[in-house]
């Protein structure tokens, strides 16, 4: 009996928490972290509309999201120990090379 | 499968598969990355035959096509559409041809990161066959775009000392004339309801004043690509800088590229403003023709000079394209093809000799001829090809294309072929210029030069006899015989020729 | 095609040999020579076949000749490749089997298989003069070559062929005059050979050029290159156009056979070896004008105008030409100047309509100066032998075998002066070589009174022929060739008296020795031709066979008989001016180091002619300077320093960072942004701050700016 | 207020709770830990919305693998804690302000614009869940079969990806 309103105002928030943490953390982890937590906020969304419209398309999309965050996750979490070990840092305010 | 194992969908996309394997080699293993590539390429070269063979002169129309519908939202209408012509099938060749030629000219010329080497160059074969065969504008644009990134970074990475600064200039003006392109693709994609070539062509509802600006915008992407005076100026730095394998693609493939666009594009998509450009076509073309020849012939780099000579000949290509007769088109064709194979042996030639002298400074040569037997001879007949000497091939191209230009309607003014046809004369001055101070005369500096350095100057090695060598044999081919050629794009030209509105 | 039905009768299927035998030739002279070079019979098998190839195209010659003979002499068309079909241009490759064809092909073949054969001789001892022995075999590659180009010109079926030819035969020219590139005439190491080359390539280009528009005119007007076709439309066309046409072609002429004002390129040409002279720039490629106007008789004929002109060039050219031969010093310059004045007694005498008598003193031209030429070479080899000889004599303590060695001449120079600079070919040097060189001599003598035309010499029948002609329809040119003529025998008897005549003024002449048969031989051949060349065509009632023979190809022929008159007065000036000759340089033979005795009495106008009337400096200053100047100005200044570093690197990528720098950074960043956060409404200053450091190169302000952005996007969607 | 409402109250208030902790805990260690737990509460709300698979999924690919991951590599740098800096002060203020005007924004423009109609069905009306499941399923490896396969290449290169990333060849050291 819950409207499918709360849910996507859940999503929202939850998304917009992930946005906040992506802009001003600085450990690259919990940005990436941050960035689950949209993708996750984005599913919740999905399978919310995907229950209204009571159609399996919905279910299988978030399905492909996970297994895309999956993978994202895997080579970024190798780029990030890459760059520990070659700059012995993974702060990114550090990782300032693009400075114009 | 089905999809992929159409012949022009493999013939686009087969050097992935090269990419994917050359993934897999250590790059370390330099032999193994040479040897993949070069084979990747060969097998292009022969699909593109067996394309050929499929291949139906006789018949006008798109042949071999794979059509599918690929994005179509909100009536946008945007397919995945190859096809093959008389038009574009000796480009195409020609593509898969220099390739091969240009990966076997990087044997000992490329040593640093190999790997990354050849995995940019089999992505910049696809893109240049992709835009040869794209029959849907928006794919074409994808194509046509795709093939500057490998091009910036073949450039940027392995080229001489101002590297950075060539494939920049590259990058952003062949960029910023393809922005208006792809606006007027927007616009004709949204007008039509459709981006397919053929399809548009068919309609061919385009108002005049229209048209004229949708030319124009068209022209400006190839007018630079080509390149066309006065727009040359990257032109130069970009063959200087580049490495041999580089410059021989980008004179033998990318600026046809350019030349390619006004042909399937300019002339069937906006008749009526083409007829009405011919006249001021002509004219750049004839100024490009004197002046390239002109700077040519005072320059002191090598490549410098070869690179002008091509502002010189693509003026040719250019002339005998807005001749709008058969002989001009079918000349300006055969054209693209000869200054590929000529420009493009003539790159090769100088890289080698670059190679060993790690000079472009033509003064410091001299009476190489004698030490050089084989390369000489063989410079020589390249560059006889190049100032059309009959019986080889430039002769061809360049006599249809100034017979074609000196009757043209379309042009309507006999003066600029003769004009051009003074270009001949100077074609001989620069190309003989080079010649001489380069392999006549007494001994130059060089020679002694290299001779410190503990080894003397060698002749050809077999390697890179076989790199030239087949493209001697089409030098000559099409100078002897090049009815063939001509059979092959015969009836499209003339199909072409008879949709324009002539006055 | 209308006569190809006659192919299949007698040899005219033989024809692509004639172009084959040459080709096959120099292939396998590529291919094997080198092997073959490195044997010690190395050099004669490369001779030899060449010779033999040259030779298969000769008996072709006679074949083709024999079978049209029989079959009447009407032409014959023998298709061979369809070579550019493309609209309407249909342009095939096929062999023209007619008596003017024939003539040349026999002329071509024949004097070229002797001089291939007097080459084997020649190149011999050239190579080793001038110390390069492989290259004895390129050059009979391109004398191959230059054969099957010749071979493509005479027998090409179309305009375009004979043009193919035309340009092939150029590439030779350019090949065989720089033959020795890397050094001068003397042997010196010098751009001077190839410069010599380079300039005959590129003034024949622009002959080519003037061919070229004759073509496309031609194209457009009549539809066609082929010759039948072509002759065949003209009588419907408007005459100017044809005018064009012709004029355009003498052009071409004027680059090939070196005709004013583009005959500044045959001189230079003598840089090539001798036998190149001989074959090349005097008996056949320069001949290819008087051809193609003989074969466009059909065209000049509709247009006196245009023959009027092209008759006063060959005439004006005659003379002027002859007159610079007075004041040279070289022999094979002397020959050069003597050859495009020949060459303008042609071109006269077929502007004039007399093509028989311009093809008949191109035949028998072909034969006299051919031997000159070779007798000059002969005469030359004669002198370097001798130098040898003598440097030899001299120098034994050296033990130098090479005279040419760099470290030799050094020291020469130390030792003695006049040995360091020797020209072989300089008359300077010569005299009295009747006694050393006596069969050089006397053959030598034969082709000189050819040229002077003395009865009853080829040169005199066929000379007289011409002057005959002109004196019936064109009196300037016949004043303007009887003048030539006399300057012709004056400067050969001056050359008769300067060589072989009064005493040896270098060791090098006294030491000169006699060349072996293989190089006689080929020129005894040669004399008899310029013997009795002249029966080629007597003016006599029932001779005229050549006219006859030319006929079935020009189809009307203007058959002079002898007049008395003409022949009397050109034998009298020959003769005095042979006699002139004696009087300046055979009485009182020329002195070591003495001036030309005709330099104090004619003083600047000798100098004139020594200088070659100063007509190279003349081009220099006008077209070649200029040229060069413009080039490196439009090369450094408009598209260099202007275009390319100026307006693209100052202007537009200058432009593009001031607007990015200056307009973006300053006005846009600061002032606009500033009103966008004061629009916002909330933290004003800090968010400039912030913003400010757009490019600060901090991911995160990165990603906080595309959260702005994503936010006003929302935002504005909201609000829409 | 029935049942449902309450849990979703409940849940709801656990997942914005553990969002937080995980943003603004400065160990992320815990953050790791926090997230584990909002997966939890999701993969709980998707249990709600009659989607069992995806909360399976859910709970084993992002709860169990991927912050496992996670974890992992953030001992093996150890970077816990990254030291205090002064840049970018304000950064996080931003952050906020802005992360909230887009929550706003977001929910006002979603549930005015989009104007989902509806209520949530519960799970064992929605559909008998194995039901569900096999539906799904066969609608995966039928009209979906070509996205799932690439899919999995995705997932195959990612991996080579990886591999080739971190691996260092042998004697080559940095």
């Amino acid at each position: 009996m819950v409207p499918v309103e709360y849910y996507i105002i859940l999503s929202a928030i939850l998304f917009s928490i992930g946005v906040a943490g992506v802009v001003f953390r600085r450990n690259p982890l919990v940005i990436f972290m941050s960035i689950e937590l949209m993708l996750n906020a984005a599913n919740l969304a999905i399978v919310a509309f995907s229950s209204v419209l009571n159609s399996f398309s919905g279910q299988i999309f978030v399905f492909f999201v996970i297994a895309v965050a999956a993978a994202e996750v895997a080579v970024g979490l190798a780029l990030i120990v890459e760059i520990f070990k070659t700059k012995h840092t993974i702060d990114v305010d550090q990782l300032n090379s693009m400075k114009g | 499968m089905e999809f992929l194992l159409q012949p022009l969908t493999l013939l686009t996309f087969f050097p992935l598969l090269g990419v994917l394997v050359l993934l897999f080699i250590p790059s370390d293993n330099k032999s193994a990355l040479r040897w993949t590539a070069l084979v990747t390429t060969l097998v292009t070269f022969g699909i593109s035959i067996w394309v050929l063979t499929q291949f139906d002169a006789s018949n006008v129309n798109l042949q071999l096509a794979a059509q599918y519908d690929w994005i179509t939202v909100a009536g946008w209408n945007i397919q995945y559409y190859l096809g093959i012509d008389g038009l574009s099938i000796l480009l195409v060749l020609l593509t898969a041809f220099l390739t091969p030629i240009s990966i076997l000219s990087t044997w000992t010329a490329v040593e640093d990161r190999v790997k990354v080497f050849m995995i940019f160059f089999l992505l910049l074969e696809v893109g240049m066959t992709g835009v040869f065969l794209a029959q849907d504008l928006f794919l074409f644009y994808i194509f046509w775009e795709f093939t500057l990134v490998p091009m910036y970074f073949l450039i940027g990475i392995w080229g001489g000392p101002r590297r950075i600064y060539a494939a920049i200039k590259f990058f952003l003006y062949t960029m910023a004339g393809s922005v208006l392109m792809l606006l007027a693709i927007l616009w004709l994609g949204i007008y039509g309801g459709t981006f397919s070539v053929p399809e548009l062509i068919q309609q061919g509802n385009i108002p005049a004043n229209i048209q004229w600006w949708l030319f124009f915008a068209f022209a400006a992407a190839f007018a630079i690509k080509v390149p066309m005076w006065p727009l040359h100026s990257w032109l130069p730095d970009a063959h200087v800088e580049a490495p041999t394998a580089g410059s021989v693609i980008l004179a033998g493939v990318l600026l046809k590229m350019g030349t390619y666009g006004f042909l399937r594009f300019n002339l069937p998509l906006f008749p009526e403003a083409a007829v009405r450009a011919a006249p001021w076509i002509a004219l750049l073309a004839t100024i490009g023709i004197l002046y390239g020849a002109m700077v040519s012939y005072a320059q002191s780099d090598v490549k410098k000079l070869v690179a002008y000579s091509s502002v010189s000949h693509l003026g040719f290509v250019m002339l005998g394209l807005f001749a709008m007769n058969p002989q001009g088109v079918a000349g300006a064709i055969l054209q693209m093809i000869n200054h590929g194979l000529s420009t493009g042996a003539l790159f090769l030639l100088v890289g080698m000799i670059y190679e060993q002298t790690h000079t472009r400074e033509i003064k410091v040569y001299g009476g190489l001829w004698k030490i050089t037997p084989v390369f000489g001879s063989i410079m020589l007949i390249v560059s006889l090809s190049s100032m059309g000497l009959p019986g080889l091939n430039g002769f061809v191209g360049e006599f249809t294309i100034l017979l074609g230009a000196f009757g043209s309607q379309a042009i309507g003014n006999t003066a600029y072929a003769i004009l051009s046809a003074l270009g001949v004369i100077m074609a001989a001055v620069y190309i003989l210029y080079m010649f001489q101070k380069m392999f006549l005369g007494p001994q130059g500096e060089i020679v002694d030069e290299v001779k410190k350095h503990g080894h003397a100057l060698r002749d050809l090695n077999w390697r890179e006899i076989v790199t030239v060598l087949p493209l001697l044999v089409f030098i000559f081919w099409i100078g002897l015989y090049p009815k063939p050629f001509f059979a092959l794009m015969a009836p499209a030209v003339e199909n072409l020729v008879k949709m324009l509105p002539l006055p | 095609m209308h006569l190809s039905e006659t192919v299949n009768s007698g040899f005219f299927f033989l024809a692509p040999w004639l172009v084959f035998a040459p080709v096959i030739g120099l292939l396998i002279n590529i291919i094997f020579g080198g092997w073959f070079m490195k044997r010690s019979w190395g050099e004669r098998a490369v001779g030899v076949v060449a010779s033999l190839a040259s030779g298969a195209s000769f008996v072709v010659s006679v074949l083709l000749a024999w079978s049209l003979a029989a079959g009447h002499g009407e032409a014959v068309i023998v298709p061979f490749l369809e070579w550019i079909h493309i609209g309407s241009l249909e342009l095939d490759w096929a062999f023209r089997v007619d008596s003017l064809s024939t003539t040349m092909m026999l002329v071509v073949s024949g004097v070229g298989t002797l001089i291939h054969i007097y080459a084997i001789g020649y190149m011999h001892e050239d190579v080793r003069f001038k110390g390069d022995p492989g290259r004895f075999r390129r050059f009979f590659v391109f004398l191959n070559l230059f054969i099957a180009m010749m071979m493509i010109l005479v027998s090409g079926d179309s305009y375009l062929m004979l043009f193919v030819g035309w340009e092939g035969v150029g590439l030779c020219s350019f090949l065989l005059i720089g033959f020795w590139y890397d050094m001068d005439t003397l042997g010196r190491p010098s751009w001077a050979n190839s410069n010599a080359a380079k300039k005959a390539f590129v003034t024949n280009r622009v002959g080519d050029f003037g061919f070229l528009i004759a073509a496309f005119i031609m194209f457009w007007a009549f539809g066609s290159f082929q010759f039948d076709e072509v002759f065949e439309a003209a009588h419907s066309v408007a005459p100017g156009v044809i005018v064009a046409i012709t004029l355009f072609m003498l052009v071409g002429v004027a680059g090939k056979s070196a005709q004013i004002p583009l005959y500044v390129w045959l001189p230079d040409a003598m840089a090539g070896p001798t036998p190149v002279s001989a074959l090349i720039h005097a008996a056949t490629m320069v001949t290819a004008g008087v051809y193609l106007i003989t074969r466009s008789a059909e065209l000049y004929t509709l247009v006196p105008q245009a023959q009027y002109i092209v008759a006063m060039t060959g005439a004006i050219t005659a003379l002027f030409a002859a007159t610079i031969a007075v004041g040279q010093y070289d022999i094979k310059k002397v020959l050069a100047y003597s050859t495009i004045s020949q060459l303008g007694f042609m071109v006269a005498a077929v502007g004039m309509g007399a093509f028989v008598a311009g093809m008949f003193h191109l035949v028998t031209h072909a034969f006299f100066k051919a031997l000159l030429f070779l007798s000059a070479g002969s005469v030359i080899l004669g002198l370097e032998r001798g130098h040898h000889h003598a440097e030899h004599g001299h120098h034994e303590e050296h033990g130098k075998g090479k005279t040419k060695s760099p470290k030799g001449e050094k020291e020469g120079k130390r030792k003695e002066e006049h040995h360091e600079v020797f020209d072989p070919g300089d008359m300077r040097n010569m005299g009295g070589l009747r006694k050393t060189m006596p069969v050089t001599f006397w053959l030598y003598m034969i082709g000189t009174l050819a040229l002077a035309g003395i009865v009853p010499f080829a040169g005199f029948w066929s000379k007289d022929e011409i002057l005959l002609d002109a004196s019936r329809h064109y009196p300037a040119v016949y004043i303007l060739l009887s003048i030539a003529a006399f300057f012709t025998a004056f400067y050969m008897g001056r050359q008769i008296w300067m060589v072989f005549f009064g005493e040896p003024r270098h060791e090098a002449a006294a030491h000169a020795e006699e060349s072996k048969p293989i190089i006689t031989a080929p020129l005894m051949v040669l004399a008899a031709l310029s013997l009795l060349g002249g029966a080629l065509n007597l003016p006599f009632e029932g001779f005229h066979q050549l006219g006859h023979w030319l006929e079935y190809t020009l189809h009307e022929v203007e058959a002079l008989p002898l007049d008395l008159q003409v022949a009397g007065i050109s034998t009298l000036l020959a003769l005095a001016a042979i006699f002139l000759s004696w009087l300046i340089y055979g009485r009182n033979p020329l002195k070591t180091g003495q001036p030309d005795p005709l330099k104090k009495p004619l003083g600047f106008i000798f100098t004139g002619m020594e200088n070659k009337w100063f007509v190279d400096e003349g081009y220099f200053a006008v077209i070649i300077n200029p040229f060069k100047k413009l080039s490196q100005f439009l090369a450094d200044v408009i598209d260099w320093r202007f275009w390319h570093d100026w307006f693209h690197d100052t202007v537009i990528a200058g432009t593009y960072n001031w607007v990015s720098n200056i307009g973006l950074n300053l006005y846009a960043d600061q002032k606009g942004i500033d009103a966008f956060a004061n629009w916002l409404g909330a933290a004003t200053q800090s968010i400039s701050a912030t913003m400010r450091k757009v490019q600060n190169g901090f991911v995160r302000s990165y990603a906080l700016s595309v959260l702005l952005g994503v936010v006003l996007i929302v935002g504005y969607l909201i609000l829409k | 207020m029935s049942g449902e409402l309450i849990l979703f109250l409940v849940l709801a208030l656990v997942a914005i709770a553990t969002a937080l902790g995980m943003l603004l805990n400065r160990n992320s260690v815990y953050s790791a830990l926090f997230l584990v737990m909002n997966f939890i509460a999701v993969a709980v709300f998707y249990l709600l919305l009659g989607a069992p698979f995806i909360a399976m999924a859910q709970i084993t690919v992002y709860a169990g693998a991927i912050m496992v991951l996670f974890l992992f590599v953030i001992m093996l740098l150890g970077a816990e804690r990254l030291p205090d800096a002064k840049v970018l002060p304000r950064q996080k203020l931003f952050a906020y302000g802005l992360a909230a005007v887009l929550a706003a924004e977001t929910i006002y423009l979603l549930v005015t614009r989009a104007r989902p109609e509806g209520i949530v069905l519960p799970p064992d009306e929605a559909a008998n869940a194995t039901g569900t499941l096999v539906a799904l399923g066969k609608t995966l490896f039928t009209s979906y079969l070509l996205p799932f396969e690439v899919t999995s290449i995705l997932l195959l290169v990612a991996m080579i990806g990886v591999i080739v990333l971190v691996h260092r060849e042998k004697g080559v050291q940095k």
